[in-house]
């Protein structure tokens, strides 16, 4: 049949952060060819760090990407501690875990009901909504804004923040303020118990394809900031220190992302990856979260890493506030943060919105940076999204129209919550002889 | 609103001022007619506080003489955040305005004298307040020759009031432009200094009067000074950056003196040893 | 009639039309003022003609400079958005090397190879030189900063919508760090670039107890001798000192000591 | 006027009470190595931590306060008036006046002469009614210099270390850790009448034993006494000094925006996003070292070198404002703008430079 006979390109995919296009070809009803790529330009990222003193590092590489940007300064800052065995105190690693959670916060609360939710109600973007759903968007905006304001308190500012250096705090953050961020956050509970109920009540594309699930874990908690890397394949651990075997980076030509792949031809990473490895370690809110939007675990359907997005946004508003009650409780006490340069190697990860996050820094013997490597999650998802997208497809085509195969894929896309600008941001120079 | 004290803020609080109308009359300029909610009662030479709530505030000369009082005529010439914005409204709309600041002339100085009016480019817009007056009681003051100079034709400000008071029998007008950029131009060609050496006049009565761009003021002074003239005999009405008008800003100075406070208008020997005036 | 406005990206972290998202509190009111009709990274709308577009991002690819020079073929007025979009940022870095070694040092020598010969994928990787927007196009207006500042991205808004030119004073960050009262980084013995470093972020990484990096560019008219001078005598290399400026304003400074 | 006798715990109990009614601000540690003033909070922890030299006379140190405490009265930002439409299409303007009871403790003499200084100016002319309403509403309690605050300290020679006028209460160090509580206007009066300090009689020979425990030279002195520095720089237009002192001025301002006698400010309007039509305008602090400070529209700048900026500055502390009020220098030598520099341009080798050379008998000629 004709109508079952075109081509899709989607050049620049919207609400997405960076530069993808998807091209699928039809014939008859039947997928003849299909591509995902990478068209962010790239920005060559090793000369940011080379020659590099050890404190700028966790500074500048936030600059990779503005919606990761604690992530990227949180795992180069455990990396090049790493690399100079340098000791972080409780109290810096708390606010860690703070600012760590407040930016998945931002991030989920983005993605979520900025950026998805608009396809499952059949609208172009947000802008719609304020007019039908304005109740909906006002809550949205606030719980965003309120997770800015918990990352600022706490980081200096909600982009690129510059209180968290080697070791610790800068500037410790204002009692006063956290206590405000603590009664927002405290009061915000009924709105987010809300927004679960409108992601629940939508309609997700029902298709399933197993894969392998890669997060960290970590014993005594849910894994956001520390653990080692875990697989749900062969359900064993593997030190961050030796995350290549985990990542096996690779090229293809039509991406200026790298791709990777660990036990088989592609993992996943991100909220989904995380909520089926560690269920267990959820807040008890986040768990019933979870019922009420029907992720069961293991969950194989990618449509649902908004749901597990959700759920994530339920554990980091309880397990903040939890330590924030812990910080105001015992108060901040200012503390040396000095250091001496010097020659070593380090790697470190931290769980990020999207996925597990890997830096590693080489140094010399006058502590300049040598080499440096990131591995970002989309780059670790790419492959795994451009393959759930060949399985899902044929049975698209077979069973919707042409613009319905086209929002579809779109949404698999942004389901992933893929970040583009970060996946070409690579940090790969090894300059190890 | 906050409870009052007994200090008065009205100096720094602008009066609703509405635009009667407003003409293009330059490339850069445009001309305001506004209406006054109470009399201003200024003295020709002085300047008002403008402004558009919420985009800034500008010192902007009194164009018309002292007459009717409820209206007020302003020159603005487009060149930076509020006089852009300015010259984007249109009669009906309201302004903010403060004011008179200032010292002005003293038109008793001028009673029985002949008066020498050197002005450069919107230089004239100031001046007009004092012609005005000059030129309306020629039995009071004596005979005014102005000299009115700009860069091109198309520069030209008040053209029709120059051709009005050059028909006057004790006004003569001298109008240059620097070059005449093709333009079809019937005055002469060159700077405002050029004429001053031929100005027939009876000196030890005559003053002057200038305003104009900074490079200005040395070059005329010099040729005035030729001819004989003397500091006391010469008024200088000087621009300088201003903020409040009523000398706490700061930005106005002159040495020590302030410019919103002691000027804009000053006798020449008031400020010939102040090395910044002419600078 | 509102306005109309549009956002873009070029290579960039995204971090400024993300700025431009948190003014989540204020931003049903913006929408008030405006019309935003495209923004790619929230909004899935285009718009063939706009009044304001603000671009983010440097320019590094020919097919990048061609999408740049139609958007400002659709708009009246250009805003450059952040500090990519108006030196090159920390990107620009790389300009100190050849593109294709950059490739080569990146990607290793099979992707370099295949971009030198299989012409499909040319374009993709194209990599010229990091350009700042105003190299390709004229930019009527920059919102300087790594990110750039909500605040002044507002009074933009504000100052247009009442017909006014915005206008940041050529100021170093020092003037606002001592406004707002912050201690001067010297005094505890880091340095900071502050002093020739154009303000309007109001200090604020000085405030969160850090220092100026110069992530808004170099100042007009920086003394760069003499705090090249000061750097010295605080104990920084020359290399170290490079090092430094080359982080945020690496063509600037470039020029400015040419 | 009575004086008394009170230890460092009265103290700090007195001014948590006052801290109950009013909003009370006193110098506390920011940063590593400065102080600030700032409002004591209920939760805030009173500290009175000193700088590790810092010597022990004095109760609430100063010493490195970047921002001086006249600031409190002409904020660096502060709003004029709002504004909202009204029903005739024009404006309704509502000043902004702050009638908030305050009370500032640990002012320096230097910065007690500065605030002196500025209501003067303030009064003068057109009077300020932001400035002067808030001044109308702050109480000063003063504190006695035994020791120099820092290595850039020039009071005494500024003739500003024995100023006392317009502080309520005086307070001075005694040798036994106590304070001399003296109150010099009915305001200081009433706020120690309740206090519960002892009583205390001789009060000028006990501040007067204190001081002399002084130590001498105290802090930097010109090379000339102040006269003559002063009419050093009241006579020099063009001097080599001028350049001398600017080869690495950044022209920065951070010099006037410490200085506690620097007034100058800056307009700045402002639309409100949530009320349309409504706005203000505030003024900030400015200053006469930065480029654009003289320039007016067409791009003329009547100071156009930092030369010239810097001679302004240093004419208008030592030279025109003295000869416009006759209190004598309107530097008060506190040695803010010296230490604040990034590049040590101070204005006290300034000020000496220029004695120097006016005193060297061929300067004038050439
Ligand atoms: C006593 C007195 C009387 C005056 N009378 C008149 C009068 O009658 N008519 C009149 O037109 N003017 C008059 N002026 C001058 C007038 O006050 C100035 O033109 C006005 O202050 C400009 O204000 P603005 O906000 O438009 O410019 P601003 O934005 O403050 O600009 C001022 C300066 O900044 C520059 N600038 C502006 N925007 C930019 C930008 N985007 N980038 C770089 N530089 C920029 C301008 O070139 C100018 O040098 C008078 C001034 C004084 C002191
Ligand atoms: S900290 Fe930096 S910006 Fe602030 S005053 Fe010091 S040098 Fe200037
Ligand atoms: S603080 Fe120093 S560098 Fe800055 S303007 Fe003043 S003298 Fe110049
Ligand atoms: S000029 Fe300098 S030393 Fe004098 S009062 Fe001002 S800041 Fe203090």
């Amino acid at each position: 049949m004709n109508d079952k006979t075109y081509t899709i390109e989607v050049d620049h995919v919207t609400r997405v952060e960076g530069h993808g296009s998807i091209r699928v070809s039809a014939r008859d009803g039947r997928v003849e060819d299909l591509t995902l790529s990478i068209t962010e330009a790239n920005r060559f990222f090793e000369s940011f760090t080379e020659g590099m003193s050890p404190h700028e590092i966790p500074w500048i590489v936030g600059r990779i990407c503005g919606i990761c940007c604690v992530g990227h300064q949180l795992a180069a800052s455990k990396a090049v501690e790493a690399a100079l065995g340098l000791t972080v105190s409780a109290q810096s690693r708390r606010l860690r875990k703070l600012l760590n959670e407040s930016q998945i916060l931002q991030s989920h609360i983005l993605h979520v009901y900025f950026l998805a939710v608009p396809d499952y109600v059949g609208v172009p973007s947000v802008l719609p909504l304020i007019k039908t759903h304005p109740e909906v968007v006002k809550r949205a905006l606030a719980l965003k804004h309120l997770a800015n304001e918990f990352t600022r308190v706490i980081g200096g500012r909600a982009l690129h923040p510059m209180a968290n250096t080697l070791r610790g705090w800068r500037k410790l953050p204002d009692l006063e303020a956290l206590e405000g961020i603590r009664e927002n956050l405290f009061t915000a509970l009924p709105d987010l118990d809300a927004s679960v109920g409108i992601v629940a009540d939508l309609a997700v594309p029902a298709f399933e394809r197993e894969t392998e699930y890669v997060s960290l874990t970590h014993p005594d908690e849910y894994a956001l900031y520390d653990g080692e890397i875990y697989s749900s394949d062969t359900r064993e651990t593997v030190p961050v220190a030796d995350y290549r075997r985990v990542t096996n980076e690779f090229t293809v030509p039509h991406s200026t992302a790298k791709y990777a792949r660990w036990h088989r031809e592609s993992y996943m990473v991100g909220a989904l990856a995380r909520v089926n490895n560690n269920y267990s370690q959820l807040h008890p809110k986040a768990q019933e979260a979870a019922e009420r939007l029907g992720l069961r675990v293991p969950c194989f359907n990618p449509y649902m890493n908004n749901a597990a997005q959700v759920v994530e946004i339920v554990h980091c508003a309880h397990n903040s506030l939890a330590m924030l009650e812990a910080v105001l409780d015992e108060g901040l006490v200012e503390e040396d943060i000095g250091y001496t340069p010097g020659p070593g190697t380090g790697a470190g990860a931290v769980e990020v919105p999207r996925g597990v996050l890997f830096h590693e820094y080489r140094f010399d013997d006058e502590g300049r940076c040598r080499g440096a490597d990131a591995v970002i999650p989309t780059s670790q998802n790419i492959n795994n999204i451009e393959r759930d997208m060949k399985a899902f497809a044929p049975r698209m085509v077979a069973e919707m129209t042409r613009d319905e195969v086209t929002l579809h894929l779109e949404m698999l896309l942004r389901a992933y919550d893929p970040c583009i600008s970060c996946s070409v941001h690579l940090l790969d120079v090894e300059f190890i002889p | 609103m906050q409870p009052m004290t007994e200090f008065d803020p009205a100096p720094l609080i602008p009066r609703n001022a509405r635009i009667l109308d407003s003409r293009r009359v330059t490339a850069k300029e445009r001309h305001f007619r506004l209406a006054l909610e109470a009399p201003l009662g200024h003295r020709p030479g002085q300047f008002v506080m403008l402004s558009l709530p919420g985009v800034g505030e500008a010192p902007i000369s009194i164009s018309c003489g002292p007459g009717d009082e409820r209206e007020v005529e302003l020159v603005i010439r487009a060149c930076g955040s509020l006089t852009h914005a300015l010259h984007q409204r249109q009669a009906g709309d309201v302004v903010g305005l403060r004011g008179p600041f200032g010292n002005g002339f003293d038109l008793q100085d001028f009673e029985q004298r002949d008066t020498v009016i050197v002005a450069g480019g919107l230089g004239l817009a100031p001046l007009r307040s004092l012609i005005e007056p000059l030129a309306a009681r020629p039995r009071r003051y004596g005979h005014v020759t102005l000299i009115s100079g700009c860069r091109t034709p198309a520069d030209e400000l008040y053209r029709d009031k120059l051709r009005a008071w050059a028909q006057l029998p004790h006004v003569d007008v001298i109008r240059l432009v620097n070059d005449t950029a093709h333009q079809p131009w019937d005055g002469e060609v060159g700077l405002v200094t050029a004429p001053i050496p031929r100005l027939d006049l009876e000196i030890p009565n005559t003053l002057a009067v200038l305003c104009g761009p900074p490079v200005m003021y040395k070059f005329v002074i010099m040729a005035l000074a030729a001819r004989g003239m003397q500091n006391e005999q010469i008024y200088v009405d000087l621009e300088r950056r201003m903020r409040c008008g009523i000398g706490k800003c700061g930005h106005c100075q002159i040495n020590q003196v302030y410019c919103c406070r002691s000027g804009p208008v000053f006798r020449f020997d008031e400020v010939a040893t102040l090395p910044e005036a002419l600078t | 009639m509102k306005p109309k406005i549009a956002f873009f990206d070029m290579a960039s972290c995204e971090g400024c039309q993300l700025a431009i998202l948190d003014c989540e509190d204020i931003f049903l009111h913006i929408l008030d003022l405006v019309e935003i009709v495209e923004f790619r990274e929230a909004l899935s709308e285009t718009a063939p003609r706009f009044d304001i577009a603000f671009v983010e991002g440097s320019i590094h690819r020919e097919m990048d400079a061609e999408r740049l020079r139609s958007i400002r073929a659709r708009c009246d007025w250009l805003v450059s958005l952040g500090a990519c979009a108006y030196n090159g940022n920390v990107q620009a870095r790389s300009n100190a090397l050849a593109p294709g070694e950059n490739m080569l040092r990146v990607y290793g020598p099979e992707a370099y190879h295949r971009t030198q010969t299989d012409p499909h994928y040319w374009p993709l990787w194209a990599h010229s030189r990091v350009r700042p927007l105003s190299q390709v196009v004229a930019v009527d207006y920059h919102l300087r900063g790594c990110p750039v500042d909500r605040e002044e991205f507002l009074q933009l808004l504000k100052r247009r919508i009442a017909g006014a030119l915005p206008r940041v004073a050529a100021q170093a960050v020092c003037v606002e760090c001592k406004r707002a009262g912050n201690e001067c980084v010297f005094e505890h013995g880091d340095t900071c670039l502050g002093p020739v470093t154009w303000a309007g972020c109001n200090a604020v990484c000085i405030g969160g107890g850090y220092r100026c990096d110069g992530c808004r560019g170099l100042l007009p008219g920086a003394n760069l001798a003499a705090h090249r001078e000061l750097l010295r005598e605080h104990g920084l290399s020359e290399a170290e000192i490079d090092n430094r400026y080359r982080l945020f304003c690496a063509e600037e400074v470039a020029e400015a000591t040419a | 006027m009575t004086s008394f006798l009170a230890n460092e715990q009265a103290l700090e109990d007195w001014l948590r009470r006052q801290a109950e009614r009013h909003e009370v601000y006193w110098p506390q540690r920011m940063g590593k190595a400065s102080y600030a003033f700032q409002r004591l909070r209920r939760r805030s922890p009173l500290r009175l931590d000193r700088l590790d030299d810092a010597p022990a006379s004095k109760p609430f140190r100063a010493s490195a306060c970047v921002v001086p405490p006249g600031r409190l009265l002409a904020p660096m930002q502060e709003l004029l008036y709002r504004f909202e439409p009204d029903d005739d299409g024009g404006y309704r303007f509502i000043p902004c006046l702050d009638p908030t009871e305050r009370l500032i403790a640990g002012i320096r003499p230097c910065d007690l002469k500065a605030i002196h200084l500025m209501d003067a100016v303030n009064a003068e002319g057109v009077p300020d009614a932001h400035y002067l309403t808030r001044r109308a509403h702050t109480t000063l309690i003063a504190s006695n210099c035994l020791q120099p605050c820092d290595a850039h300290c020039f009071c005494e020679a500024a003739g500003s270390l024995d100023w006392r006028e317009g502080a309520d209460v005086f307070l001075t160090p005694q040798a036994d850790g106590q304070q001399l509580v003296e109150c010099l206007t009915p305001r200081g009066e009433a706020l120690c009448a309740d206090a519960g300090f002892s009583p205390c009689d001789a009060p000028e020979e006990r501040r007067q034993s204190a001081e002399a425990h002084r130590p001498q030279p105290f802090g930097r002195q010109f090379d000339a006494p102040l006269v003559k520095v002063m009419a050093a720089v009241d006579e020099t237009w063009d001097s080599p000094v001028w350049d001398k002192h600017v080869e690495r001025c950044f022209s920065c301002g951070t010099c006037n925006l410490v200085c506690p006698t620097c007034y100058c400010f800056d307009m700045r309007d402002d639309l409100d996003i949530e009320h349309p039509g409504c706005g203000s305008r505030s003024r900030c602090a400015d200053g006469c070292m930065l480029p654009e400070f003289a320039e007016v529209a067409g791009g003329h700048n009547f100071r156009a070198t930092p030369a010239a900026r810097q001679r302004h500055r240093v004419k208008r502390k030592l030279a025109y404002l003295p000869t416009q009020f006759a209190d004598g220098s309107f530097c008060v030598g506190c040695g803010r703008c010296g230490h604040q520099c990034t590049v040590d341009i101070d204005i006290f080798d300034i000020a000496n430079d220029l004695a120097a050379a006016s005193e060297a008998p061929h300067a004038a000629d050439d």
